[in-house]
């Protein structure tokens, strides 16, 4: 059954030590930054870390690194202009990194959430990311093998929720807050609003409550903040 | 065309070869600029792999929104008939073969269309892939838009990728400042050259270029 | 207890052990009665794979709408924070192991788990799976009700199941109208009888026993 | 680019010989009744046909199958009380079955549509629908290899579309529709209702009309038609 957390502290209050941690979000939008700020003020490490990137500036994910709580992450795109924490850390040593396509990495959370136990797919193949790995030409197309990513929480950020935990989000936000809360024994959300059970329309819940074991409610800030001034690193012409 | 063609006109003229009604994802950096040629009568929907369909132009001032960005992370706007999905489903529709049309920038790229953009290799280097092999190995057609040679004169079009790939042979277009390559079974050959010619372009590259049909 | 389960009884027993907001499937058939018996307290919800979680009571006169339907193709209620998805992401959910129990009819369940409850094996029968499948691989518990002896007599439950196989080492409670199954790695235990005895139940029965802890 | 049909003939006027068809529904919820029919009066045949069964009593399905249209029927549940077309087509040796898990049916198709070459599901493991397939041990769990399920058209009903092809659906009539529309090459759907291109909230858009080829609009009944009196085939207690 749902939990409503109070604060965002308590609410992280049950990720310990060594535990797989997925992060929503996608560059700002639907990074949940306060469940971030409240796991580097609950101490927690030796942390895997899965993210899209590995951190940004001097803020959530970024400081988690800085702070060398992080063990590993699964990412797929860490070098960012404003990536010197993760940099830092790579560059002596004390981060590992597993580095994985965007859509390998949406696949195999997505895969870990179905009780798929592995899948072939093209993205890879032929690159030094499928090195070591299994591959197949299936039909005359090259694949590889891929496995699930299982994790013990996931922290992810939605728009709202009803008491079952019911999850609508917005706009880009969304992006991996689906996929994680199924991918993670434990799914902690941080949203907007709490509305009663039944004020979100069925054919709109995106993430049903089953996989939702704990939710916050953060107020949003009074005005928007700015839009984020980092981009990814753009390919050399 | 009597010279090499910018990057604005080049970018004008992948526009103005995209088919009508395509569903087209433009990756990140220099293709982006495709966007600004694309004409509404072309109905063109722009993907954007963070989660869109129906993207439109670059948000400013009070538009900028910071749940609505594109996979650059820059600010975009919301066009009508727009559809949100999570990443999984994003990828899906990509790696599905479902987008017509990606554009891509490239280190390199080989006469199979092999496609070398998001490593260069160096041994300090930190890598990041992001979505790019999604892309190079999803698309109906993968363009690629760079200049053709580096600044110390290398053809980027090789006989084969000395840069880690992204993708094997994924590349079916080549849109250069001098030239435009189409890349098929029978070989590279060039379509049009800007300021130079097929002869020109053969004398500086390794790659054996078949003249325009 | 003096006298063997009605039907209606051991539906009522399965609801009363069905942990306070646990999400569930019901499967078709018998099993559906423990519907029925579930309390509002309780807070359980329903899943039911076509593609829905909150499912409510069967639907009667105006409350019938085709559009929905359970597992069993009979029409059925929404209730209040309920939410409709595809066949693949209801399958997912079953697969992934997020439904805490499950309930399933059987021909025969084997002393480690297995389940049998598709298909009689008969060479002319005509197949049909369904979700059963997924049901006995996916839910955290596979909960069995069914008549413990055949009309003449033998035991469904069985050292090794004679039935093609629904899944394997699926099951961990069956429910019959003479006695509770308890199936673990140390064996096959009885919880509770039902107008009989351990010893008369293994009198009929080639299973080994444990007796109620 | 969509094109909206007139009429369901229109629509269904591409099925050509032999092509392989994804019908959506489960029970009637969600069955493209008027597509079937056209698919029937269009005369197309040697059919290999995806559908969770094997059509019901005399409309639709049975009906196509009654006709020897069908080569071949790829399903999870093809025996019901009312399946007596299948039934005879079976026992005469007249249409194959491929009898795939229900959850490895719509696994298949989401993996199709997904751009995945294969894929390792626990559903059917030591079973006899495993037979002759490739299992792997993997984290002491059995799994079974399966492959996804390309067709050349879907056939789907969905509640309403806007004229770029974007569809809701309805309840429980969701069911196949998404997988199977993403899965085809040429997705085909009837609608209660067509609107304009912006009057379907982005946020509540089931399937995006990437995956949409053709619509027409079928006037829904006057009033509803009586629930189906069929029911699946009870395990025998």
């Amino acid at each position: 059954m749902l939990t409503i957390a109070a604060t965002a502290q308590e609410a992280v209050a049950g990720v310990h030590d060594g535990a797989t941690v997925l992060i929503g979000g996608f560059g700002n939008a639907g990074q949940p930054m306060e469940l971030i700020d409240a796991l580097l003020q609950g101490g927690a490490t030796d942390l895997t870390v899965v993210n899209n990137n590995a951190g940004q500036a001097d803020a959530g994910l970024a400081l988690l690194i800085k702070e060398r709580r992080v063990r590993k992450i699964i990412c797929s795109f860490p070098r960012q202009s404003d990536s010197w924490h993760f940099d830092a850390a790579y560059r002596a040593g004390e981060i590992e990194l597993e580095l994985v396509p965007q859509g390998n990495l949406a696949e195999r959370i997505r895969a870990a959430g179905a009780g798929i136990g592995g899948f072939f797919t093209p993205t890879g193949y032929g690159t030094m990311l499928a090195e070591g790995k299994e591959t197949r030409v299936i039909d005359g197309r090259g694949y590889v093998l891929e496995s699930p990513i299982h994790a013990d929480f996931a922290l992810i950020k939605a728009l709202k929720a009803d008491k079952v935990g019911n999850l609508v989000y917005r706009k880009t936000a969304r992006n991996f807050g689906p996929i994680m809360a199924a991918a993670a024994k434990q799914a902690i959300v941080q949203v907007s609003e709490i509305v009663e059970t039944g004020q979100i329309d069925p054919e709109a819940v995106i993430t049903p409550g089953i996989y939702v074991d704990t939710v916050v409610r953060i107020e949003p800030p009074a005005s928007g903040p700015a839009a984020p001034s980092s981009t990814e690193h753009e390919v050399n012409q | 065309m009597s010279e090499k063609l910018s990057r604005d006109a080049l970018a004008q003229l992948v526009a103005r070869d995209i088919k009508p009604g395509s569903y087209v994802n433009l990756g990140i950096g220099q293709p982006t600029l495709v966007s600004n040629y694309l004409t509404p009568e072309q109905e063109v929907t722009l993907h954007t792999e963070n989660g869109m369909l129906g993207m439109g132009p670059e948000a400013h001032g009070d538009q900028i929104d910071e749940d609505l960005i594109n996979a650059g992370k820059i600010p975009v706007t919301e066009l009508p008939g727009a559809s949100y999905f999570h990443h999984a489903d994003s990828f899906a529709m990509m790696r599905g073969g479902h987008l017509d049309v990606c554009v891509l920038g490239a280190f390199q790229v080989s006469a199979t269309g092999d496609l070398a953009n998001w490593h260069t290799g160096a041994p300090d280097a930190i890598p990041a892939v992001g979505g790019a092999m999604d892309l190079a190995t999803g698309a109906k057609d993968v363009y690629v838009m760079m200049s053709l040679f580096t600044k110390d004169g290398r053809s980027k079009l090789v006989p084969e990728c000395s840069y880690p790939l992204t993708g094997v042979g994924c590349v079916t277009r080549v849109y250069t400042n001098e030239a435009v390559f189409l890349i098929s079974s029978e070989g590279v050959r060039v379509r049009e050259t800007f300021g130079t010619t097929v002869e020109e372009l053969q004398a500086k590259m390794d790659v054996k270029l078949l003249p325009p049909l």
